[in-house]
C-alpha cells in the first residue's frame, strides 16, 4: 500500500500526480472465502478490514451491489457521539469512539474526523431530567460528558437562540466535547483500502440474489454476475435492505425499513463550530468544512426503500432549524436526499447469529449506524472470526426480542402528567 | 377481524345526560373571550378581504353511530331532518323541534350536531329517551368553538392554512371536511360561495385566532362581534 | 409526500392527515398467555418489511380517524389499491400470490 | 435614442428587454454602478464590464459570469444593504436589478481584483489534486483540529447574517389538472391548450418573464418577433380565472404522487427587505393531477485549457446578454462549438456592431441556416478544429486554436494563437431533467440528442420541448400542444383546438460528441481545464480520480466534489462523465446516469419554514383559566403542547420559596391546581366495560356506578405507558382520564384495538379534554371550600372517597370527583369549560378564609412525590412494568381476558431476578436532594465504569416533611429496604441514600378518608 503523507503529495506533485497507485484492486472473485460479508458499505468494510488485520483472516470478499461506501455511508449527516444512556449502547459506542479516535492513522487515510463536540439541548423539565440521568449514566461508564445551563450552551453556540422568544427555550444541555463529525466517504474508502491491502476483494457492482443454505447451514452466495460464491461464515451488513436478505434465508427480523432524509444549505462561512441537536424541537445541524450546514431530517414513518421521504419532514425540519437558529432563515437549502434505515423496535442494533447456522447479521442500526461504523465493523469482525459474538454485540442478538431483553434507546418516551 | 356490526337487540342504554348549563345569568366565556373581539370589531379595520366572527357558545354534539334504518328513522324525527349519510356532506333544518340545526357527517359513523347552546340539553334527552341501540352522544360544546370565515381572500387566507383543495368544482357549499388547519385541525364547512365556518377545539383557538390573523394580514381582516 | 385516497371519505387527501400504523393484517393472537415468548416476540416485533409489495395499515388521522389499508410498493411509492379493515388485498407481490 | 449610457461601456444603444427611461444605481464591492430596469445583477455588471465576480473555492482562481440562467456556477453573491437583510450566495443571473441593491462577491482576499489567495493557489494548487485531504494532515496525530482551523477559514461562500430576518415567508397549498414547469414556447403552448379546454392551470417559470428562450432569440412566429406571441398568450392567460401564472418562480422538487414545490419570489427581486410587510417569498405547495415538464435545456461548455479565466462563456449566455439586455460582454469573440445552434452567438455578437475574430468548429464540414448565415456575414470559420486553451489572467486576451483529428482528442497540427476578449463556448445542449430525477427516475442517454432525457416515471408526468431534445422553437411548440392534448385526455377533458404560430424554418447539420477539447500536453500537464468551475474540478482530476480505482460516476463525484456545488453540476456533470468515460474506456451510459436531487434551485430556509417560526412555530394550547394564571404571575412548563402553571411566585419569592409556601398551604388548608389539561374521554356502549378491562390492568367488571377508580396502561409489551382514573357514570357509561402528554396516544390506542382487534365490542370513544374544566382542591380545608359553593351533601357518608357526584358548584353544573393525587382530602371539580373560569373565581371569592393557594404542576409533583405516587413519562420510561413499579396491586392477573400487557409482561427477562424496581429514596443527609437523572451503585469505589444499579426519578425538597423526598429504580429494589445506595455525582459528590418504602407521608392514607 502507497503510504499517504504531506510529503508524498508534494512528490506526486513533480509527477503531476500521474504515478499514484490505484486504492483498491477491482478482482475476480474466488469459488470459495472462509468470510463473505454482503455489503460494502462502511460497517461491512471495516468488518472486512478488522478481519483481515486484527485477526489474520484475509480470504474474504466483500460483495456490493452497487460502489463501496454507496448506501448510508454516504448518505448520513456524519455525527459521531458515542452518549447513549444503556451500559450495553453505550460500551459499543464507546468502543466505537475509542478506534475513531486513532482511525485516520490507523488506517493511513484522512478520515478527517474533527471532535467538535455534540450538544444535545433540553427544552422541558423532562428533558432536563433525561440529559442529567443521561449524563451521569455516561460518566460512571468513562463517557465523558456534562450538562450545561443555558448560559453555557450560549457560550458555546452563540448563533443558537436561547432567549425566552423561544417557542421553546432552550433550558440546558447535555455536551460531549469528544463527539463530532468525520468525513462520511473517506471512511469507506479508507477501510476498503485497508481491506484491500490486506488482501480482501471488494466486489463491486455484484448483486447477491439468494443465499446458499444447506442443511440449516449457509454456505454461500449466489450472485447474478458471477454466480455461486461459496464461503464458511457469511455475514450480512446491509442496513435498510436486511429484511430483503433474511427473507432469502427464510427468516424474519424486527426491523422496518423507513426513509431518512437529511439536507445541506449552500456554503457559507464557518459560523457553526459544533454539532447541535434538539429532540423536543425536532433538529439537528453541524457545519462541514466547506461551509455546508449539515441538517438531519426525521425519519419518515412508513416503510420505504426509495431513498425518498415525504417533503413534510423537511419542512418540520427546517422550521426546527429556523426556531433554533433565526439567523439562517436566509441561508439556503441546496440539496435534500434520503437514505433506507433499519428500525429496530427498541432503537438499538442486532449484532447476531441467526437461526442459520454460520450466518451472522449486523444490521438494525437505525439513525445510529455512522458513528458506530469502527466499533460495529470491530466486533463482527471479531464475531465472524470466532463463530461466536464479541462481548459488547451478545447483549444485542437479534433473540432479544423473544425473550424481553431489550436496550431501550427510545427513553423516556415523553412528559405526561 | 371483521367490521363494525350493529347490536341486535334495541333498547335504551344506561347512560348519563346531566344539563351542563347554568342559568342565563353566568355568562360563558367562550374559547377566545380573552381576545375581547367586541372591541376588536368596534376599533379594528372594518374593510378587508377576510372576515372572521366567532359563532361563541354554540351548542355542539358528537353522535356516534352505525345507524339502522329504524334508528335512521328515529334520528331523523329528532333532528328534523335526515343523517347526511353521504360522505363529506352535511343539512341544515331551520324549524326542527330544537330550531335551527345543522348536522354534518364526520365519519361513516360519526357527526356533529350544532345548534344554539341551550337547545343541546334538550336534543341529548330527546335522545335518550327515544333512540334506541347502540350509540353515543356527546356534548363537546365547552370544547368547541366556530370560527365563521368569509370574504373575497377567504379561501387565500385557508389555502395558506389546510391542504384540502377549495376549489368550488371540489368543495362546493354544504361540504365537510376534518382536516389539518396549520399546525392543529378542523372541521371546515363551506357554508356560503365565500363563506366557512371552522369547528375547532377550545385549546387551541388562540394559537388559530393568531394564526388567521397572520395569514389575513395581506388581505385585511375584518372582526365581527 | 403522499396522496392518499381514504375508502371512508371517498376522496384524495393529503398524506398529512394520515399516520402509518405499521405492516397490516398482524392480528393479535387469540390466546396471548398460550403463545411462547418466541411466538409472542413475533407477534410483537419480527415484521416482513418487504422491498416491493406491502400492506400496511394507515389512519386518516386528521380526518375520520378511521383505520384502513393500503398496498403499497415500498420501493417506487405508487399506491396501488386502499381497502377497509376486515377487508383482503387484491394487489399481492408475486412470491406471496 | 441615445441615452447617457457611460460607465456602461458594454451596453447597446437599443434593443433587448431592459428599459432604458428607467436607471438603476447599485452597489458592487463597494463601488456605485448603472444599469436599468429588466436587468439581472449579472447583465449589468456585464453592462459596466465589470470582469471578475469572484474566485475560485480551492485555487483561488478569478472567475467572470459564464452564463445567463440557473447553471451559473461563478457569480455567487452576497446581497443586503443592512445587517438584518445579508442574503447569502445569490445568483448574479437570477437576481434581477433594483434600485440601491448592495452586492459583494463572497471570496478573495482583501478583494476579487487582487486575490493574494491566489498566489496560494498558483503554488499551493499543483499539491492540492482531488482528495488530497484524505491523504495528509494526519501526522502527527494531534494537529488534525490545527490543520482543519485553517481549512475552514477557507470554507463558505457569502455569510449567514448576524441579526434575525425581519421579513416573512408564507407558503400555499395549491391543486390544479395541469402544473406546467416552465414558460418557453413548450411551455407557452401547453398552457394556452389546457386553458382553453378549461383545466385548472398553473404554469410557473423561474425567470421573471414568461417566454424562455424566445426571449432571447431574435426568431420570429407568425413572422413577427417571438416576443409579441408571448405577449399574447400571457394576455389570454391572465384572462382565465383557473390559470395561477407565477413568473420569478423556481419549481425546485418534485416529490411523489405529484406533490411539487414552488418557490415564488414575490418581493425579494426588489428589495433585500420585503416593504411595509408584505411576503419576501412564497413556497407554494402543488398537488398537481398532471405535470408537463418544460423545462428546456441547459447549454454545455467546453472544456479547454484556463476554461475560466473571465471572458470564457456559455455561446447561448453571449446571445442571451445582447439580445434580451443590450449587453455585449466583450469586444472581440472567438466562438469554439461542435454544432449548429451556437453560430447565434457569433451572429447575435457581429450585428451588435462587434468583431467575431473567428468560429472554430470542430466539424469538418458544418453547414446549415445558422453557419450560411455566417459565412453571409463573412465571418471566418475554422472547421476541424478547437480551442484548446485561452491565455489571459483577468481576463482573456487570446486563444490558442489547433486542428483536431475527427475524432476530436487529438491536436493534430500547428497551433494557431488568435487576439479575443471573449470566448463562447458549446458543446451542445443538456435537457433539463432535474425535477424529473427527483421522484427516483433514472435517466437515459439519448446519441441523437448528445444528453440524458427524462426516464422511466411512475408520475402522472409527461414532457414536452427541449427537455426531450426537441430543441427547435417549432418542435418545441408541437411538444407542447401535445403533451397538453394528452393531458387534458387523461382528465377527461376536451381536446383544444391545435392552433400553434408559425415558427421559421432552420436547417441544422448534425452535432460532434465533444466535451473535453484535447491538448497538445497529456490532461496531466496541460493548463486547468475546468468541468466544475464552482469546486474546482477539472479533467485532470477526474482522470486521476479513475485511476486511483475510483471508477464508477458516483465514486468520481464523491471523490472530485463534482456537482456538489450551489449549481449542483448544471454546467459540469455530462462533460465530466464524458470525461470519466474516455478513460475508463466506456460509454457515456455505461460509465452511469447523472442524477439530481431536490432542488433544482436553492430554497430560502425562511420560505420552507414559512409562518411556522416565532410565535407560530408550534401551537400554544392553553385551558380555560389561562389568563388568571397569566394575571397572577404564574411561571408557566411546557407539557407537550400545553403551557401550565408551573408556580406562582409571590414578590421577591425564589422559587423554593413559592413550592414551599404552595405545599404548606395546601397540606395545612387548602390548594387548587388547574387540571384541565389531563385527557379526558367519553365511553360509552354496552361494551365498554369490558373493553377497559382489555386496556387496563387492573378489574373494572363490577366497578359500580357512582365510583372511580385508578388503571395502568400498558403496551402489548407489558411495559406501562399511561395511567389514570376512569369513572363510572352510568352502567354502559365511563369517563377516563389519561395523563396531558398521553391524550391523543391512548385515544388512538383504544380506537385501534376497537377498530382493528375486537370491532364487536359496543363501544364508543369521545374526546371530552376540552370540554371540560377541571379543577383540583386539595387539603382539609377543602370540603369546607366546596361546601360553600354546593348545596349537595359532599360529607363523607354521602361522598366518599373514590366516589363522584353531579351537583352545582358556584351555580354550575359540575361532576366532581372525590380522588386525590395529593393525599389530601380531594374535590375534582369538573366543569363544562366555558364556565370554568366563573367557578375558578367564585372558589376564589369563597377561598379566601381558608387561605385558598394556587399551585401548579412542581408543588403538585412535590405532594404527589410525598405519597409514592408515580407520574407516567417520569417515573417511567417505557421499560418498566408494573410490578417494577411496585405497582402489583394494580394488575389482575386473574381476569378472563388476557388483558393488554398481560403476555408481554411474563416473558422471561420481565420475570427474572433483580430487575430495577422503584423505590423511595431517603438521603442520609436530609437536607440533601438528590439530583432527578442521579445515577445509584452499590459501591461508590469501584472502578469506572462502576456498575450502576438505576436512577433517580423524581426528588424534590418536602416542606411539609422538612428533608428531602425521592424515588428511584435500584435493581432489586423491593428486597432492599434499609439498604444504601450512593449517587456519585459530576461536581465528586457521593450522596448516600437508603431504600425505602415511596410512601413518605400518611403511609395509612387517612387523609385523603377523612
Amino acid at each position: 500500500m502507497q503510504h499517504y503523507s504531506g510529503f508524498g503529495l508534494l512528490k506526486h506533485s513533480f509527477s503531476h500526480h500521474e504515478n499514484w497507485q490505484r486504492v483498491w484492486r477491482n478482482p475476480t472473485p474466488k469459488k470459495k472465502y472462509d468470510v463473505i460479508i454482503v455489503g460494502g458499505g462502511g460497517h461491512g468494510l471495516a468488518t472486512a478490514y478488522y478481519l483481515a488485520k486484527e485477526f489474520g483472516i484475509t480470504n474474504v470478499a466483500v460483495i456490493e451491489k452497487g460502489f463501496l461506501g454507496g448506501g448510508n455511508t454516504a448518505r448520513n449527516t456524519t455525527i459521531v457521539r458515542s452518549n447513549y444512556l444503556w451500559d450495553e449502547a453505550a460500551h459499543l459506542y464507546e468502543h466505537a469512539m475509542k478506534l475513531w479516535e486513532g482511525l485516520s492513522q490507523d488506517l493511513n487515510y484522512n478520515v478527517m474526523f474533527s471532535q467538535r463536540g455534540c450538544l444535545n439541548l433540553g427544552h422541558t423539565l423532562q428533558d432536563m431530567r433525561d440529559i442529567q440521568r443521561r449524563v451521569n449514566a455516561n460518566r460512571l461508564n468513562g463517557i465523558d460528558g456534562e450538562v450545561l445551563d443555558t448560559q453555557q450552551v450560549k457560550e458555546i453556540v452563540p448563533v443558537l437562540d436561547c432567549s425566552d422568544r423561544a417557542r421553546y427555550p432552550v433550558l440546558g444541555a447535555s455536551w460531549q466535547p469528544r463527539a463530532g463529525v468525520a468525513r462520511h466517504d473517506a471512511v469507506a474508502w479508507g477501510f476498503a483500502r485497508g481491506a484491500d491491502a490486506h488482501g480482501v476483494d471488494l466486489i463491486q457492482q455484484t448483486e447477491v440474489e439468494d443465499l446458499i443454505i444447506e442443511d440449516g447451514t449457509v454456505v454461500g452466495v449466489r450472485t447474478a454476475r458471477y454466480g455461486e460464491i461459496r464461503a464458511d461464515r457469511v455475514g450480512c451488513v446491509v442496513a435498510g435492505n436486511s429484511s430483503v436478505l433474511a427473507k432469502m434465508a427464510g427468516f424474519e427480523l424486527p426491523l422496518e425499513s423507513h426513509p431518512l432524509q437529511a439536507l445541506v444549505s449552500e456554503p457559507i462561512k464557518p459560523i457553526l463550530d459544533t454539532v447541535v441537536m434538539s429532540n423536543q424541537v425536532h433538529g439537528y445541524a453541524s457545519q462541514s468544512d466547506k461551509g455546508d450546514l449539515v441538517i438531519g431530517a426525521g425519519i419518515d414513518s412508513y416503510n420505504g426503500y426509495g431513498q425518498r421521504g415525504s417533503y413534510s419532514t423537511i419542512e418540520h425540519t427546517i422550521q426546527a432549524i429556523v426556531e433554533m437558529f433565526p439567523v439562517f432563515s436566509r441561508v439556503r437549502m441546496n440539496r435534500q436526499w434520503g437514505g433506507i434505515v433499519d428500525t429496530c423496535p427498541d432503537a438499538c442494533p442486532i449484532i447476531s447469529e441467526t437461526p442459520v447456522k454460520n450466518l451472522f447479521f449486523n444490521c438494525g442500526w437505525g439513525t445510529g449506524g455512522f458513528k458506530a461504523t469502527p466499533g460495529s465493523g470491530h466486533v463482527f469482525a471479531a464475531s465472524l472470526a470466532k463463530g461466536e459474538m464479541h462481548p459488547l454485540a451478545k447483549p444485542f442478538s437479534m433473540f432479544r426480542f423473544h425473550n424481553g431483553a431489550l436496550v431501550d434507546e427510545h427513553g423516556a418516551a415523553g412528559v405526561a402528567h | 377481524m371483521s367490521d363494525v356490526t350493529v347490536a341486535a337487540e334495541l333498547k335504551t342504554e344506561p347512560k348519563l345526560v346531566t344539563n351542563q348549563l347554568p342559568a342565563a345569568e353566568i355568562m360563558g366565556e367562550s374559547p377566545l373571550h380573552h381576545a375581547d373581539l367586541e372591541s376588536v370589531a368596534k376599533h379594528g379595520p372594518q374593510e378587508g378581504g377576510v372576515h372572521f366572527h366567532e359563532r361563541k357558545l354554540m351548542g355542539l354534539l358528537t353522535l356516534r353511530c352505525m345507524p339502522s334504518a329504524e334508528q335512521q328513522e328515529v334520528i331523523k324525527s329528532l333532528l328534523g331532518v335526515a343523517l347526511p349519510m353521504q360522505p363529506l356532506t352535511s343539512v341544515t333544518a331551520d324549524d326542527s323541534p330544537i330550531g335551527k340545526v345543522s348536522v354534518r357527517w364526520v365519519s361513516p359513523d360519526e357527526w356533529l350536531i350544532i345548534m344554539v347552546g341551550e337547545k343541546a340539553f334538550e336534543l341529548e334527552t330527546s335522545f335518550f329517551e327515544k333512540l334506541m341501540g347502540h350509540y353515543s352522544l356527546v356534548n363537546i360544546s365547552g370544547g368547541t368553538t366556530i370560527f365563521n370565515v368569509s370574504g373575497r381572500h377567504v379561501v387565500d387566507m385557508l389555502k395558506k392554512s389546510t391542504p384540502v383543495d377549495l376549489h368550488a368544482s371540489e368543495f362546493p357549499v354544504g361540504k365537510v371536511v376534518s382536516t389539518v388547519f396549520a399546525k392543529s385541525g378542523a372541521m371546515i364547512c363551506r357554508v356560503a360561495e365565500d363563506q366557512f365556518e371552522l369547528v375547532v377545539r377550545r385549546s387551541f383557538a388562540d394559537y388559530l385566532w393568531l394564526w388567521i390573523q397572520d395569514a389575513s394580514r395581506e388581505y385585511g381582516l375584518v372582526v365581527h362581534h | 409526500m403522499f396522496h392518499i385516497y381514504c375508502p371512508h371519505c371517498c376522496e384524495y387527501r393529503e398524506e398529512e392527515e394520515f399516520h402509518v400504523a405499521g405492516q397490516a393484517h398482524i392480528a393479535r393472537p387469540l390466546d396471548p398467555d398460550a403463545c411462547t415468548d418466541k411466538e409472542w416476540g413475533e407477534f410483537m416485533y419480527f415484521r416482513a418489511n418487504p422491498r416491493g409489495i406491502h400492506h400496511e395499515l394507515w389512519v386518516h388521522g386528521a380526518g375520520c380517524r378511521k383505520y384502513f389499508n393500503v398496498t403499497r410498493d415500498t420501493q417506487t411509492y405508487e399506491i396501488k389499491e386502499v381497502y377497509k379493515v376486515g377487508e383482503k388485498p387484491s394487489v399481492v407481490a408475486d412470491d406471496v400470490k | 435614442m441615445t441615452q447617457d449610457l457611460s460607465k456602461q461601456s458594454n451596453r447597446l444603444q437599443e434593443g433587448g428587454r431592459i428599459d432604458r427611461a428607467k436607471p438603476l444605481t447599485f452597489t458592487y464591492n463597494g463601488k456605485q454602478y448603472k444599469g436599468f430596469e429588466g436587468d439581472t445583477l449579472a447583465s449589468a455588471l456585464l453592462a459596466n464590464g465589470v470582469d471578475i465576480v469572484g474566485r475560485s473555492f480551492k485555487y483561488s482562481r478569478p472567475r467572470g459570469i459564464v452564463a445567463a440562467g440557473a447553471e451559473e456556477p461563478n457569480a455567487i453573491m452576497q446581497i443586503g444593504s443592512t445587517e438584518a437583510t445579508q442574503i447569502p450566495n445569490v445568483r448574479a443571473t437570477q437576481q434581477s436589478l433594483y434600485a440601491g441593491l448592495v452586492a459583494s462577491s463572497t471570496n478573495g482576499w482583501p478583494n476579487v481584483d487582487m486575490d493574494l489567495m491566489g498566489l496560494v493557489g498558483k503554488v499551493g494548487g499543483k499539491m492540492m489534486p482531488p482528495g488530497f485531504y484524505y491523504k495528509t494532515f494526519m501526522y502527527p496525530k494531534s494537529m488534525w483540529e490545527t490543520y482543519e482551523s485553517y481549512i475552514r477559514k477557507a470554507a463558505g461562500l457569502g455569510r449567514a447574517p448576524k441579526e434575525n430576518d425581519p421579513d416573512i415567508y408564507d407558503k400555499m397549498n395549491q391543486h390544479c389538472d395541469l402544473l406546467i414547469v416552465g414558460a418557453g414556447p413548450a411551455g407557452l403552448a401547453a398552457a394556452l391548450s389546457a386553458a382553453r379546454a378549461g383545466a385548472r392551470v398553473i404554469i410557473a417559470d423561474e425567470q421573471s418573464e414568461f417566454g424562455g428562450s424566445l426571449l432571447s432569440s431574435k426568431e420570429t412566429l407568425n413572422g413577427k418577433p417571438a416576443a409579441e406571441w408571448v405577449a399574447e398568450v400571457v394576455q389570454e392567460l391572465s384572462g382565465c380565472a383557473d390559470v395561477l401564472m407565477l413568473p420569478n418562480s423556481q419549481v425546485n422538487g418534485y416529490h411523489d404522487h405529484n406533490f411539487l414545490t414552488i418557490q415564488q419570489h414575490c418581493t425579494d427581486q426588489f428589495a433585500d427587505r420585503a416593504p411595509n410587510g408584505q411576503i419576501a417569498q412564497r413556497l407554494h405547495r402543488v398537488r398537481a393531477k398532471w405535470v408537463i415538464l418544460a423545462t428546456g435545456a441547459h447549454e454545455r461548455p467546453l472544456v479547454y485549457g484556463n476554461n475560466d479565466i473571465p471572458g470564457c462563456m456559455v455561446a447561448n449566455a453571449v446571445s442571451t446578454y445582447i439580445n434580451r439586455y443590450g449587453v455585449v460582454p466583450g469586444k472581440d469573440l472567438v466562438l469554439m462549438t461542435s454544432n449548429d445552434n451556437a453560430y447565434r452567438a457569433a451572429l447575435d455578437w457581429h450585428d451588435a456592431g462587434r468583431r467575431v475574430v473567428a468560429i472554430v468548429d470542430s466539424r469538418k464540414n458544418p453547414k446549415g441556416t445558422f453557419v450560411e448565415a455566417a459565412r453571409e456575414r463573412g465571418i471566418s470559420i475554422l472547421v476541424g478544429s478547437g480551442v484548446i486553451e485561452a491565455h489571459g489572467n483577468k481576463r482573456v486576451t487570446g486563444v490558442s486554436i489547433a486542428p483536431l483529428n475527427e475524432a476530436g482528442d487529438a491536436v493534430v497540427g500547428p497551433i494557431v494563437k488568435m487576439a479575443a476578449d471573449t470566448v463562447a463556448t458549446s458543446g451542445g445542449w443538456s435537457p433539463v431533467i432535474h425535477l424529473s430525477c427527483h421522484t427516483g427516475a433514472r435517466p437515459v442517454w439519448n446519441d441523437d440528442i448528445l444528453g440524458f432525457t427524462p426516464g422511466k416515471t411512475y408520475q402522472k408526468q409527461l414532457t414536452a420541448g427541449a427537455i426531450n431534445g426537441a430543441f427547435s422553437t417549432a418542435a418545441a411548440l408541437s411538444e407542447g400542444f401535445s403533451a397538453a392534448s394528452d393531458a387534458l385526455s387523461h382528465l377527461g377533458l376536451a381536446k383544444p383546438e391545435r392552433v400553434l404560430p408559425e415558427a421559421e424554418q432552420i436547417q441544422e447539420s448534425k452535432a460532434m460528441a465533444l466535451f473535453h477539447l484535447p491538448h497538445t500536453k497529456p490532461t496531466s500537464k496541460a493548463p486547468k481545464q475546468f468541468v466544475d468551475y464552482q469546486n474546482d474540478v477539472t479533467a485532470a482530476g477526474i482522470e486521476l480520480a479513475c485511476r486511483e480505482g475510483f471508477e464508477s460516476i458516483e465514486h468520481v463525484k464523491r471523490y472530485t466534489a463534482m456537482g456538489f456545488g450551489t449549481d449542483q453540476g448544471k454546467l459540469g456533470n455530462i462533460n465530466g462523465m464524458a470525461i470519466a468515460a474516455k478513460i475508463l474506456k466506456q460509454t457515456i451510459p455505461q460509465t452511469g446516469t447523472t442524477i439530481f436531487r431536490p432542488n433544482y434551485t436553492p430554497v430560502t430556509f425562511g420560505a420552507i419554514a414559512g409562518r411556522d417560526c416565532g410565535e407560530l412555530f408550534d401551537p400554544k394550547r392553553y385551558t380555560a383559566m389561562h389568563a388568571w394564571h397569566v394575571e397572577r404571575g404564574a411561571k408557566f412548563e411546557d407539557v407537550g403542547q400545553w403551557k401550565r402553571a408551573w408556580y406562582y411566585p409571590k414578590g421577591n419569592e425564589t422559587m423554593q420559596e413559592a413550592l414551599n409556601r404552595e405545599c404548606l398551604a395546601t397540606r395545612e388548608s387548602v390548594g387548587i391546581l388547574d387540571a384541565s389539561t389531563l385527557g379526558k374521554i367519553d365511553i360509552q356502549g354496552k361494551d365498554a366495560r369490558e373493553f377497559l378491562g382489555r386496556v387496563y390492568t387492573n378489574a373494572w367488571a363490577k366497578l359500580p356506578v357512582g365510583k372511580c377508580r385508578y388503571g395502568l396502561m400498558c403496551g402489548e409489551d407489558g411495559m406501562v405507558f399511561d395511567d389514570g382514573v376512569t369513572s363510572c357514570l352510568a352502567e354502559n357509561h365511563f369517563l377516563m382520564t389519561t395523563t396531558t402528554g398521553g391524550a391523543a396516544r391512548v385515544l388512538s390506542w383504544l380506537e385501534i384495538y376497537h377498530q382493528t382487534e375486537w370491532p364487536e365490542l359496543e363501544v364508543y370513544f369521545t374526546s371530552v379534554t376540552d370540554h371540560w374544566s377541571t379543577m383540583t382542591i386539595s387539603g382539609p380545608n377543602s370540603r369546607k371550600l366546596l361546601e360553600k359553593l354546593t348545596d349537595y351533601d359532599v360529607s363523607k357518608d354521602n361522598m366518599a372517597f373514590m366516589d363522584w357526584k353531579s351537583m352545582t358548584v358556584a351555580g354550575v353544573p359540575a361532576r366532581v370527583f372525590r380522588i386525590s393525587f395529593t393525599g389530601e382530602l380531594s374535590f375534582e371539580i369538573n366543569v363544562q369549560a366555558n364556565y370554568g373560569m366563573h367557578v375558578w373565581k367564585a372558589l376564589f371569592e369563597q377561598g379566601e378564609e381558608f387561605n385558598l393557594t394556587p399551585y401548579g404542576t412542581e408543588t403538585m409533583h412535590i405532594l404527589r412525590a410525598e405519597k409514592g405516587f408515580i407520574i407516567a413519562g417520569q417515573d417511567t420510561d417505557g421499560s418498566v412494568h408494573p410490578f417494577d413499579l411496585g405497582m402489583s396491586w394494580a394488575v389482575s392477573m386473574q381476569k378472563p381476558f388476557s388483558f393488554i400487557g398481560k403476555r408481554g409482561m411474563q416473558r422471561e427477562d420481565c420475570v427474572r431476578e433483580n430487575r430495577k424496581q422503584l423505590v423511595g429514596l431517603k438521603t442520609i443527609d436530609p437536607n440533601v436532594v438528590l439530583p432527578e437523572g442521579a445515577q445509584g451503585v452499590f459501591d461508590p469505589k469501584a472502578p469506572i465504569p462502576m456498575p450502576m444499579v438505576g436512577h433517580v426519578t423524581s426528588s424534590y425538597w418536602s416542606a411539609n416533611l422538612n428533608r428531602s423526598v425521592a424515588m428511584g429504580f435500584v435493581k432489586g429494589g423491593l428486597d432492599k429496604m434499609g439498604q444504601k445506595v450512593f449517587y456519585p455525582l459530576a461536581d465528586g459528590r457521593v450522596i448516600e441514600a437508603e431504600i425505602c418504602s415511596p410512601v413518605f407521608l400518611d403511609p395509612k392514607g387517612e387523609r385523603q378518608h377523612v
